[in-house]
């Protein structure tokens, strides 16, 4: 598939790309283990260029993904998420926030001793849609929720 | 350095269930101070668990993870007395290990 | 007596008012069903647990011109004793001749234990590193009687006179808005936008209140004790500032403990 | 803005110059009196930005609802109706003629519950607090309880004259008509002014409110 291949070489390009700054920030100790940090993932500022950050140029909408969360957040502050992915060779889940400034929020190397279930809790701005990505192999898999975000307390 | 995390590992049926809760500001450099400045983004970026000696879980994070950060996942296999050893780094560079052992 | 077909006419205006109803209670339901399940999330993983740790840390670690630690502090079942005490708090201290809360009791033990000058914990703003020690401390020590029932005895005539202060404040109102502790908090089953509001002079809503401060507050990611949950009330109730662990704030809190009698401690809390 | 504060000061002090005696102590437990429990108040609270000490100054109507056994007395029911005339006599009536503004901008004040905080500036805009205790539009399931919902209020009682002097004098002065109401006195205590007014009546009457959809 074509969009596999470059998939592959992106992914090449990056982790050369992550080698070389991890060659430069052994010099800077501090530095060093904060290399491998998705900067163009955790900055983009449109869905199309985080998807594009993380590889994905294609994804499926998947009913395997189950996005566990209460319908309305109390506060926008702390949004409980659980992410569990039933598609085989999942390798990566991300969770995504429609209309947060930088949609990325986190995500999670799957790796052959982890199951594909995490928790984390996010900052909503507003009302959103949340977006679960999940890798396995070369494809990448997408499942939506909506959380309600409300203005709780006397709002002073 | 931080303050420590709290971490809470239970085996059960063959999996390690680990949760997490970090001590951290996790600022998302939007908001601004009394004088009107920016606050700039301080947040943890990259959290790796290890179970014994070996890598099981990486993350990466943004600065819209909530403020004192809560973290679960479930490790394959694992059994009462493993260690698991959470290290976080933030984007300042400033680092934070704990263990605990898997009841 | 009614034709048949007004009968029926009544019976179905009846099933349409039930069911008219029915709608507004299931979506009403529906909102307060899902922020239960969004609290039940958040209390899987309290981050009051982090400041329980560090309090217990503060409690240990010697400080002040007295180099000492506050482990030989007194909080009203023998020096030294954690457990249990803050759920019989607020009480009467013969050293002090006074009714504390744990908040109050913590100054006192700062002050002679540690030999610090409490008056700048007192002053400093909510949000600072004092504070942030005084709420630590509470914190850990609120936690001690975790899964303990609350009691208190009214058996000292200082404790029964705080009570009945604390009770006349609950009621009283002033600033712009008229507001009291009572307009939010005298009637059962009442909301402030999503939020349930104890219904206080009940033992019941009383209970649920007293048993689960402190807590961390998830909206602003602080750690707040009663005296801060409090002095917050006061705040949107347009009120001048209540001087943290003054009377005002030990007769209220003793009000409440002793209304709140016999339900169980669930500290440290998390709410919104 | 300083003129809203004096404003509020005046109307306060209007009220407590009726001067209805009250007899408090009876109320309370001893220990409670009002020596005591003023003494209490003075050593407990400290001002803190636009939240000076005055605001524990009570005036008749807080007085008299800050002593529920006073209010359910069988006097009660006679000073509340004295109460209610007092603060009746408080309402200003559009000076204009004109009920109505925006209901957009009535929504926008409903939501707020802000201003007049000890951690407001005297430049902070109030809000109406609306939100915190009625129903209003449909669309905003975070509303409280307190009060009764308003939901197609306007839709349900029409737009004549004696609706629409009812909901303004509750708006203005809620001791008005309810003596010991937990509505503030958003228009008499100067938390709101007259355009304001105008705007939440507008979100209550105006057909094209989202009130009445």
């Amino acid at each position: 598939m074509q969009y596999g291949t470059l998939n592959r070489r992106a992914l090449l390009i990056r982790s050369t790309a992550t080698a070389i700054a991890a060659a430069i920030g052994s010099m800077v100790p501090t530095r060093f283990a904060f290399a491998a940090w998705n900067k163009a993932a955790f900055e983009a500022k449109t869905m199309a260029d985080a998807y594009k950050g993380l590889g994905a140029a294609q994804a499926a909408e998947s009913g395997d993904i189950q996005i566990l969360a209460s319908d309305i957040a109390e506060n926008g502050a702390v949004v409980p998420l659980q992410a569990v992915s039933k598609i085989p060779g999942t390798t990566q889940i991300s969770f995504l926030v429609e209309k947060n400034p930088n949609m990325l929020a986190a995500l999670f190397d799957i790796g052959p001793d982890l199951l594909p279930d995490v928790t984390t809790r996010i900052k909503m701005g507003q009302t959103s849609n949340i977006i679960v990505l999940v890798k396995a192999g070369d494809k990448y898999f997408t499942a939506t929720k909506e959380i309600k975000v409300t203005l709780g307390g006397c709002g002073g | 350095m931080g303050n420590p995390m709290k971490i809470r590992a239970a085996s059960k049926d063959g999996v390690t269930d680990v949760k997490v809760l970090m001590s951290h500001e996790m600022e998302t450099g939007f908001r601004k101070d009394a004088s009107g400045a920016t606050i700039p983004a301080w947040f943890i970026a990259e959290i790796t668990a290890k179970l014994n000696d070996k890598v099981v879980m990486q993350s990466q994070w943004g600065p819209s993870v909530s403020k004192n950060p809560f973290l679960a996942f479930k490790i394959k296999g694992g059994q009462k007395g493993d260690k698991v050893v959470i290290s976080w780094v933030d984007n300042k560079g400033d680092t934070r290990t704990d263990e605990a052992t898997v009841t | 007596m009614m034709k048949q077909p007004q009968v029926i006419g009544a019976v179905l205006a009846l099933i349409g008012f039930a069911a008219f109803t029915g709608v507004i209670r299931a979506e009403g339901d529906n909102s307060i069903e899902s922020i239960e399940k969004y609290r039940e999330a958040l209390r899987d993983g309290n981050p009051a647990e982090l400041y329980e740790a560090q309090g217990e840390e503060l409690w240990k670690k010697k400080a002040g011109p007295k180099n000492a630690s506050l482990e030989a502090c007194d909080l009203g079942l023998g020096a030294g004793v954690t457990a249990g005490a803050y759920a019989q708090m607020p009480r009467y201290f013969k050293d002090t001749d006074r009714v504390q809360d744990a908040e109050s009791r913590l100054l006192t033990c700062m002050s002679t234990l540690q030999g610090i000058d409490t008056a700048k914990y007192v002053a400093a703003a909510w949000a600072s590193p004092e504070k942030d020690e005084l709420n630590a401390l509470v914190t850990f020590i609120s936690g001690e009687s975790k899964g303990v029932k609350v009691t208190m005895a009214l058996d000292h005539p200082k404790t029964k006179v705080m009570y009945e202060l604390g009770k006349r404040m609950f009621y009283y109102q002033g600033g712009t808005h008229d507001f009291s502790c009572a307009s939010c908090h005298a009637q059962e089953g009442m909301r402030i936008r999503l939020q349930e509001l104890p219904y206080l002079p009940s033992q019941k809503g009383a209970g649920v209140a007293w048993t689960s401060w402190p807590a961390y507050r998830v909206s602003a990611g602080q750690m707040w004790g009663m005296q801060w949950r409090l002095a917050d009330c006061f705040r949107q109730q347009r009120f001048p500032e209540p001087i943290y662990a003054s009377d005002v704030t030990v007769a209220l809190s003793t009000y409440l403990a002793a209304t709140a009698a016999g339900a169980t401690m669930d500290t440290p809390g998390i709410k919104r | 803005m300083k003129s809203t504060m004096k404003s509020i000061v005046f109307a306060a002090s209007l009220v407590c110059a009726s001067g209805i005696a009250f007899a408090a102590d009876k109320s309370w437990g001893s220990g409670a009196d009002d020596v005591a429990f003023q003494a209490m108040l003075k050593s407990g609270f400290r001002e803190k930005g636009i939240a000076k000490l005055t605001r524990l100054d009570q005036d008749a109507t807080q007085a008299f609802c800050s002593d529920p056994q006073l209010v359910a007395s069988k006097d009660g029911a006679a000073m509340a109706a004295k109460i209610e005339a007092e603060n009746m006599k408080t309402v200003k009536w559009p000076t204009d003629g004109v009920w109505l503004g925006s209901h957009a901008a009535g929504e926008a004040l409903a939501q707020s519950g802000r201003g007049l905080t000890s951690t407001d500036t005297a430049d902070t805009p109030n809000g109406g607090n609306c939100y915190n205790c009625h129903q209003i539009s449909k669309k905003e399931i975070s509303y409280g309880t307190i009060g009764p919902s308003l939901y197609n209020y306007g839709k349900n009682r029409g737009n004549g004259e004696d609706a629409l002097r009812y909901a303004w004098a509750k708006i203005y002065n809620a001791k008005a008509s309810n003596a010991c109401s937990n509505m503030p006195r958003a228009g008499h205590m100067g938390i709101i002014n007259e355009k304001q007014i105008k705007d939440l009546m507008a979100l209550l009457f105006d057909p094209a409110s989202p009130v009445n959809q």
